[in-house]
């Protein structure tokens, strides 16, 4: 945490903004702090979150879509929520000019579990919107100090049709690594669309990951979630070797306000990131997957 | 100096907006306390509003609307009318001077009306004073 | 005085007939709660419930509301004294529920008691009926020839008062709000969710419980009960630091009932006067 | 975080000399989110609307305020300006200091200070705009017309002739309407059948209209430019195309029944044409007044009818159409007079009632234009009564606007077909139309006798027992007079047609105390009504005489054909919104609006907004509960933040 | 260290500490008494069984404001709102009460993230505990027995007062207590006598009878646990609950809050006020949809908190039997019950 009072932000200055999508509502900030000590203290790892903060709009938890081996800034992938009444915090994000100063409190929340993942394949399976930690994450392992600590790395990323595809150049960047297999899909292409089509599950059951000293890490609408993982069972994958991120109202972001609990457990301090394990012993009247 | 009210009109864009705008062409001087809102009309006047006005400080409330029965929206102002009166039974029972919300009904064509109530309205205001009672003084007020 | 027992009998009775034949799935009604003097509102689906239903002089809460909590229930029936008929009235008048599907145990009673201060309910506190103004059956006997006090007669004093009195009188009182929204909760009447205080866009006052949010969310919620209070006092008693709203709401009533010629909640075939208008309304109302 | 731009004009000195421009494009810029604020003489001029393009542009501004004339004024004229410069044109708000500032007062302090407040009030309006896009919709070409009386011909004729595809519904089983039972017209006395026949064969013959006969509207769906109308076609039980209307089956028919054409003064066949020169030339079988129906045998007809044209099997079909517009002219009945037992009518076979009259006279009608009374003998004396139920405050306060013309066209009549006496009873004479006072005249020369007194009474006389009493103060003299007479004319109040409640709720209209259909405007829109694309035309309005009702049938086409005439049409963009997270279903929208836009949508248990037909009034977000409704460019949040600017300096 | 002062002579305590700092106490109104800062020693009252809304108020205020701001000012202007606290007594804690705020500095303090508000108003604050009066039979609603608390448990105050007659004895149970006791001079010393008195009041308090049934909080945290998805049993417990705030405002070891931004002519303020999980919006996500709207998932959410997500995540249970909640119910629900049920179930 980088204020002794976790409550107070600290300022940040959006230098960089970029429309991910054709629909214009998902956009990347790019965030650089104006106390190089918040910087110093801003440790993270992918995986978790911050609350960004606008004063006399409020706050709302973001996953961070930089990796820690990004020097110099960090970045945020942000949806324009609200249908009929757009969502306050977000809308007014996404009305911001660059060198907008804004709050941010973090990092919050547990990450991937890179011990863990050390010396494991990774498959990481994305769809939509829901990419942002693990972009965070591939990037991490992909840095090359870090790339050894990794086996194979599988990256499975849907969309509904291409111009919904989020880090358009880096997964093309992705795609030409040779350490790094990448597979984007969508569900619908278009005319000039050269990848392969399907939704993400089929995809998996295609590729079809080997279990052997793999683990796999998703991020999804809720519906993708419910009908990849059986893929996974079958395919021999533990639950302890699936990892999701969980999504929930959050207020404080510290596990104080008492809102975010999924059973015994707060998103915000215990999560985001949960085993299938994890979450099988944990009473949920609700919380969707990510 | 003397106590310079603040009042708030808020008047529908058919009837009394253009009356007001009438009072302007005809060159009619009122006094310059009230600052109007223009909704299309007089319905559109959410009884929060009147609340909110004068937590926001209005020292007086002014609506305006068509007359009954010309209703742009043809019964639009009936309905006000009585959601209103209820506004301002409310407010007096609270302990808030009646006085301080008034309706009236000002058509396009009542130019001197709209400056005939504003400053008769304005001067009403000015001897009860300023309102303190539902003004929220202090943002950060305690408990 | 009202013999509760026999009330609580016929009670019994009519709720086993209506479960019995499985024509109505659920029977709103009252039963025991952590001791006598506590009884709660209660749900009886089926015979084995009837059982635990109780009727005694706490038993004041009004299951009106209790009504839109069964959506997929054919038909409903519900105990309903007299504040209770005329909230059920003005749901069906709201569209709330349909009267074909309800069965109305009308209950006459008098001497009902506040189990926190054990003073007798009646017209100072609410509106002071005995009886229900509409039912199907009617348990026990219809009360006549007590004296009928008017609601009104208690806001004599408060009428009285000069503006300054009473703006001190009614900023004390809730200024003490803390925003439980018990009040809401417990009227019949307030089944929006969200309530307009809930709402973020617009925000039309702070959470805090503080002068001005009190006063937004008191004030406009009067309003949105003008000519739909049916003077239940649920809210005051429901209120944990004892603001009197029912005084308001009282006053508003009052008001309501003087200008448009209409008391809440009497008549199934009557309209809420606010979203209703006469051409022949007089501009006086708003002078 | 929006990007304000701020535009002040000086109106050369208009606004200039009251209110400090240059102070006041200062203070803007000092105002959070304005990133550029100028003043400049006049901004509506075509270096203004430049200037304003081009800081768009520079400044990437996303909302622009300009600050001038009334939004009643220019408001138009700058939304076109930034809607080029690539902005959506609610983005911009206006801010009216010279109609409202600069022009009522005298003071530059007092000016500028409130300018500042407004200005202030407009940037937090600014800041919650929201860009709006109005919805276009296709609009059908055709037009429906309710009533085949004069109005309804007059309106479906002249649609027709602009290439319109029409549908004329007419629920009896000729159009011509009331017109047609008539003989004479005021103030002209040419023969009406004369005039109005050609009209409905026209009709009849016309390439673009549906004649739609014996026939009555059932159900409207949709909204204007889509309207989606089933009409029902009562059975007939004939065959209108093989049907050769040589009318042998009207001869042998035994079936008796009341002919409403002659207004019961007699009987006619049950398989019958209402008159001869009915369009369509086509017999119906009324089934109340069918031996065949009634008693089960008979179906002489059927055996008489070479073209096997009678098929009693026919039962009552419906039609399904699209319009784009409607027009309803459905016409009036005349006020039942039994009710007013002193006048007797219906009591004493004497007592007439004005359009029993007008069957008297026509050469086609009963008597065959022979004045006899129901007796058969021919009236000696005559008393014709003025405002029976009408200017009543017990019945019918209206006046009827017409009997004062045709109870003189009556005398006339009753002057030349008869040597009866004529006396007028009347409170007085309204003649105000082309030619009537100068008919009026043309009576009064043709000795009939005019008592100013409104007939009170009427009753048998005591001496002659077959003959009738007319009682009256007559106001002049002030004497009390009881006149003997032998007929007696009644010319009741003028009231709408018995089915007027079924058709305002077909067609969502409201009506008056009466029954009469409300205009949109009682002067500025006498033809619309509060349904946008139904149309009012006729006496169904109010009472009128023939000229002014075709007059409004051509008006209420022209009226139908802005509409129809454009092949697609765009909708209000500040319409309504309902969020269906806060809406609790309490229904109130629904009871409130007056154009019904918004509905309960039962399955989501909340209520949902007809764009089409909102208004944009903001009603139903003002009666809103919960604040569920967004009313577009007015919504909650905007109105309070603008307040919030206005109440800050 | 046992000290004793008149019951008559108590407003010189009152003064005492009025000076040392903000002394709070149960001060009377015509709702009934609620901690509030002492502005005349004569208001000091200790007539009371126990206050409406619970002492965390003193620790958790019901408004906390965190960051003053302006609106299109540049962030760093936002100065956050500091407090500065003076030394606090909080007099006439009753023993549950007291026991609550050591369950919930197990949440605000002792794990994860430091609250500093919490923690700063603990660290400046003294807690005078006060035994309930044992000639008086606790009320109906009260189970702090359950709990494992006696009607004189001394646990969770620094000082622990008990009424012997007309006197008032005040003995020290931390540090913290020696060390105020010793400073306030106007206190007698206790006798032998009192101090016989003093600790047999205390073993006689926990015998002293409120609602009582045997509870281990594994057991009933596993227990919750098991019937979570029973419908129909937090249907049936949930039939009368109308989903109001007040169990949770009353209640001592609620801490739900939400943090909100207030502005008014673009001056604004941060802070965090009291929600509840009962409330519509506590759940409801930006983009409208809400997962917790029925009435039973929030009572279910409630209780459960209580007694068994707390347990499992902090090992103890989070209630501590004081009753206010059955007692302020508007429809009487009653917590103990619903557990009791929830072992039969």
């Amino acid at each position: 945490m980088i204020n002794k009072n976790p409550y107070i932000p600290v300022p940040v200055k959006v230098i960089k903004i970029i429309d991910e999508v054709d629909t214009h509502d998902i956009k990347t900030f790019r965030l650089s702090f104006l106390n190089k000590e918040d910087e110093a203290n801003f440790k993270y790892l992918p995986g978790q979150f911050a609350e960004i903060s606008i004063y006399g709009k409020g706050e709302s938890p973001i996953g961070i879509a930089s990796s820690p081996t990004e020097k110099g800034y960090i970045e945020f992938t942000v949806m324009r929520m609200g249908t009929v009444v757009p969502g306050t915090v977000t809308s007014a994000l996404h009305d911001l000019d660059e060198g907008a100063q804004i709050g941010i409190r973090g990092p919050l929340g547990n990450s991937w579990p890179i011990e863990f993942l050390e010396k494991k394949n990774i498959v990481v399976v994305g769809g939509g919107f829901a990419f942002t930690t693990l972009r965070s994450l591939i990037n991490y392992m992909l840095y090359e100090d870090n790339r050894k600590r990794f086996g194979e790395i599988t990256v499975i990323y849907g969309a509904r049709n291409p111009g919904l595809l989020l880090y358009k150049d880096e997964l093309a960047a992705w795609q030409k690594r040779s350490d790094i297999k990448t597979i984007i899909t969508v569900d619908k292409g278009d005319e000039s669309w050269q990848g392969c089509e399907g939704f993400v599950p089929a995809v998996c059951k295609e590729i079809a990951p080997s279990p052997q000293n793999a683990l796999t890490v998703i991020c999804g609408p809720p519906v993708m979630i419910r009908f990849t993982l059986p893929v996974f069972f079958e395919l021999g994958f533990s639950k302890e070797n699936i990892l999701t991120s969980l999504e929930m109202r959050m207020k404080c972001g510290i596990g104080k306000c008492g809102r975010c609990n999924v059973g015994y457990k707060y998103v915000c301090s215990d999560g985001p990131v949960f085993s299938l394990a994890d979450l099988e012993e944990l009473l949920r009247d609700f919380a969707t997957y990510k | 100096m003397s106590f310079e009210p603040k009042i708030l009109g808020i008047a529908c864009n058919w009837c009394t907006y253009t009356g007001a705008d009438l009072a302007g062409t005809t060159r009619l001087h009122y006094p310059q306390n009230l600052r109007v809102v223009r909704v299309m009309c007089s319905s559109r006047i959410n009884p929060s509003f009147i609340f909110r006005a004068f937590q926001l400080g209005a020292d007086g409330v002014l609506v305006g609307g068509c007359h009954p029965g010309d209703c742009h929206y043809n019964t639009g102002n009936l309905y006000a009318r009585r959601r209103l009166a209820v506004t301002k039974k409310i407010l007096e029972f609270a302990g808030l001077e009646p006085e301080r919300f008034r309706v009236e009904w000002i058509s396009a064509s009542e130019g001197n009306k709209f400056a005939e109530v504003v400053t008769e309205f304005t001067a009403r205001i000015k001897e009860l004073g300023p309102q303190q009672k539902l003004k929220i003084d202090e943002l950060l007020e305690k408990i | 005085m009202t013999d509760f027992k026999q009330i609580e009998n016929s009670l019994k009775r009519e709720a086993k007939k209506l479960l019995e034949s499985a024509e109505v799935p659920v029977v709103l009604a009252y039963a025991r709660g952590y001791d006598e003097k506590h009884p709660m509102p209660f749900a009886a689906k089926s015979v084995a419930d009837v059982e635990k239903i109780v009727f005694n002089e706490y038993c004041n809460f009004n299951m009106a509301r209790y009504i839109m909590r069964f959506p997929d229930a054919a038909k409903i029936a519900v105990a309903a004294k007299a504040a209770d008929s005329r909230a059920i009235v003005v749901l069906i008048q709201e569209e709330k529920v349909r009267r074909e599907d309800l069965v109305i145990l009308g209950i006459s009673a008098s001497g009902m008691k506040d189990p926190k201060t054990d003073q007798l309910i009646d017209s100072r506190t609410t509106g002071g009926l005995y009886n229900p103004v509409e039912y199907d059956i009617l348990l026990g006997e219809e009360i006549r020839g007590q004296k009928i006090v008017s609601p009104y007669e208690v806001l004599a004093e408060y009428e009285a008062m000069d503006k300054e009195a009473r703006w001190a009188f009614w900023k004390s009182q809730l200024d003490k709000c803390i925003r439980c929204y018990a009040c809401r909760k417990a009227c019949p009447m307030c089944y929006c969710d969200p309530c307009f205080i809930d709402q973020n866009k617009p925000r039309w006052a702070d959470k805090a419980p503080q002068s001005p949010g009190n006063m937004m969310y008191h004030l406009t919620r009067f309003h949105h009960l003008a000519g739909r209070c049916i003077d239940c006092g649920e809210c005051s008693r429901a209120c944990p630091v004892d603001i009197p709203l029912y005084l308001f709401h009282k006053k508003v009533a009052k008001e309501c009932e003087e200008m448009f010629g209409q008391a809440a909640g009497m008549k199934l075939e009557d309209k809420p006067v606010l979203v209703d208008f006469r051409v022949e309304d007089s501009d006086q109302i708003l002078k | 975080m929006s990007r304000i731009g701020v535009f002040v004009c000086h109106c050369g000195l208009n606004i200039a000399k009251t209110v400090c421009v240059g102070e006041l494009a200062h203070f803007a810029a000092g105002l959070p989110d304005v990133v550029v604020a100028k003043d400049y003489r006049f901004m509506c001029s075509t270096p203004g609307q430049d200037m304003i393009a081009n800081d768009m542009r520079e400044h990437r501004l996303d909302r622009v305020i300009v600050t001038a004339c009334s939004p009643l004024m220019h408001e138009h004229t700058f939304r076109k300006v930034i809607e080029k410069a690539g902005l959506n044109q609610y983005m911009l708000t206006i801010v009216n200091i010279r109609e409202q500032v600069s022009w009522v007062t005298g003071d530059v302090e007092e000016g500028t200070t409130k300018a500042k407040a407004l200005l202030n009030g407009a940037v937090y309006r600014a800041r919650l705009l929201a860009p709006l896009s109005s919805r276009v919709i296709d609009v059908n070409p055709d037009v429906m017309v309710v009533g085949g009386g004069i109005a309804g011909i007059q309106a479906a004729l002249e649609l027709a002739n602009t290439g319109k595809n029409v549908y004329l519904v007419e629920k009896n089983s000729t159009i011509g309407g009331h017109m047609a039972q008539f003989d004479k017209t005021f103030p002209t006395l040419d023969c009406s059948a004369c005039i109005l026949t050609p009209k409905m064969d026209a009709v009849l013959q016309h390439p673009n209209i549906t004649l739609l006969t014996y026939c009555e509207v059932s159900e409207v769906k949709g909204y204007v430019g889509n309207f989606d109308i089933t009409v029902r076609q009562k059975a007939r039980y004939v065959n209108h195309d093989k049907c050769n209307a040589c009318l042998a089956c009207t001869e042998k028919c035994p079936g008796k029944g009341i002919s409403d054409w002659d207004e019961g003064l007699v009987k006619r066949k049950a398989i019958h044409i209402p008159f001869p020169q009915a369009v369509p030339q086509r017999p119906v079988i009324d089934r109340d007044s069918c031996t065949y129906f009634l008693k089960g045998k008979c179906r002489l007809c059927e055996k008489v009818c070479e073209q096997k044209a009678i098929d009693f099997e026919q039962h009552d079909s419906f039609l399904n159409f699209k319009v784009g517009a409607v027009i309803v002219a459905t016409g009036y009945d005349l006020m039942d007079t039994r009710p007013l037992v002193q006048y007797g009518y219906g009591k004493y076979p004497g007592v007439y009632h004005a359009l029993e009259v007008e069957r008297l006279f026509n050469s086609a009608g009963p008597t065959s234009g022979k004045v006899t009374m129901r007796d058969g003998k021919e009236p000696q004396a005559i008393a014709i009564l003025h405002c029976i139920g009408s200017r009543d405050k017990n019945h019918y306060e209206h006046c009827s606007r017409v009997c004062c013309m045709y109870s003189l066209k009556f005398a006339h009549l009753f002057r030349e077909k008869t040597s009866a006496d004529v006396y007028q009873f009347y409170i007085d004479i309204r003649a105000a139309g082309k030619g009537y006072e100068e008919f009026y005249n043309r009576i009064i020369e043709e000795d009939v006798k005019f008592i100013r007194g409104k007939g009170t009474r009427v009753a048998p006389s005591v001496d002659e027992p077959e003959r009738l009493v007319v009682e009256a103060e007559d106001t002049i003299t002030g004497k009390f007079v009881r006149l003997p007479v032998d007929m007696v004319v009644l010319s009741p109040a003028m009231v709408p047609r018995n089915d007027y409640k079924e058709i305002a709720r077909l067609f969502n209209l409201s009506t008056d105390k009466y029954g009469f259909f409300m205009e949109r405007h009682p002067k500025l829109a006498p033809l619309s009504t509060m349904s946008e694309g139904i149309f009012i035309a006729g006496v169904c309005q109010s009472p009128k005489d023939i000229p002014d009702t075709v007059a409004q049938a051509n008006g209420a086409a022209a009226e139908a054909l802005t509409i129809v005439s454009r092949q697609k049409m765009e909708l209000e963009a500040t319409t309504a919104l309902i969020n269906p997270a806060s809406c609790c279903g309490c229904q109130n929208c629904v009871r409130v609006c007056p154009y019904g836009a918004p509905f309960f949508n039962e399955q989501k248990g909340v209520s949902e907004i007809n764009e089409a037909l909102c208004k944009g009034c903001g009603l139903c977000a003002s009666v809103c509960p919960s604040s569920a409704i967004i009313a577009r460019h007015f919504t909650n949040e905007q109105v309070l933040a603008e307040m919030e600017g206005l109440m800050e300096f | 260290m046992l000290k004793k002062i008149s019951i008559k002579k108590i407003s010189d305590l009152a003064v005492a500490l009025m000076e040392k700092g903000t002394l709070l106490a149960p001060v009377k109104d015509a709702a009934g008494h609620n901690f509030a800062e002492l502005k005349d020693q004569q208001q000091l009252d200790l007539n009371y069984y126990n206050t409406i809304v619970s002492p965390k108020t003193v620790f958790l205020p019901q408004k906390e404001d965190f960051i003053k701001y302006e609106t299109g000012k540049p962030i760093i202007e936002a100065q956050s709102v500091d407090l500065n606290i003076k030394a606090t007594f909080l007099l006439g804690v009753r023993p549950c009460d007291a026991k609550s705020f050591q369950i919930m500095d197990i949440h605000f303090r002792a794990s994860g993230i430091i609250d500093p508000y919490w923690q700063q108003r603990r660290d400046a604050t003294v807690i005078f505990g006060y035994a309930f009066d044992l000639d008086i039979p606790a009320q109906d609603a009260d189970f702090y027995q359950t709990l494992g608390i006696g009607a004189a448990d001394p646990e969770g105050s620094d000082v622990f007062m008990v009424k012997k007659g007309e006197d008032l004895l005040l003995g020290a149970v931390t540090p913290k207590g020696e060390e105020i006791l010793a400073q306030l001079a106007m206190l007698g010393e206790g006798k032998p006598a009192d101090k016989k008195y003093f600790e047999e009041y205390i073993k006689k308090g926990s015998q002293h009878q409120t609602r009582n049934m045997c509870l281990d909080p594994q057991v009933i945290a596993k227990k919750l646990e098991d019937i979570f998805h029973s419908g129909e049993f937090w249907q049936a417990q949930s039939a009368a609950c109308l989903s109001c705030g007040i169990c949770s405002f009353v209640c001592p070891t609620c801490y739900c809050f939400d943090i909100c931004d207030d502005t008014l002519f673009s001056q604004g303020v941060r802070r965090r006020v009291w929600d509840a999980c009962m409330f519509t919006d506590f759940t409801l996500e930006a983009s409208g949809h809400n997962p917790r709207t029925q009435v039973y998932q929030r009572l279910r959410q409630k209780v459960c908190h209580k007694y068994s997500f707390h347990v499992r995540k902090y090992g103890v249970i989070s209630c501590v039997g004081c009753g206010r909640c059955t007692k302020y119910c508007p429809v009487n629900i009653d917590i103990y019950s619903i557990i009791e049920d929830a072992m039969k179930a």
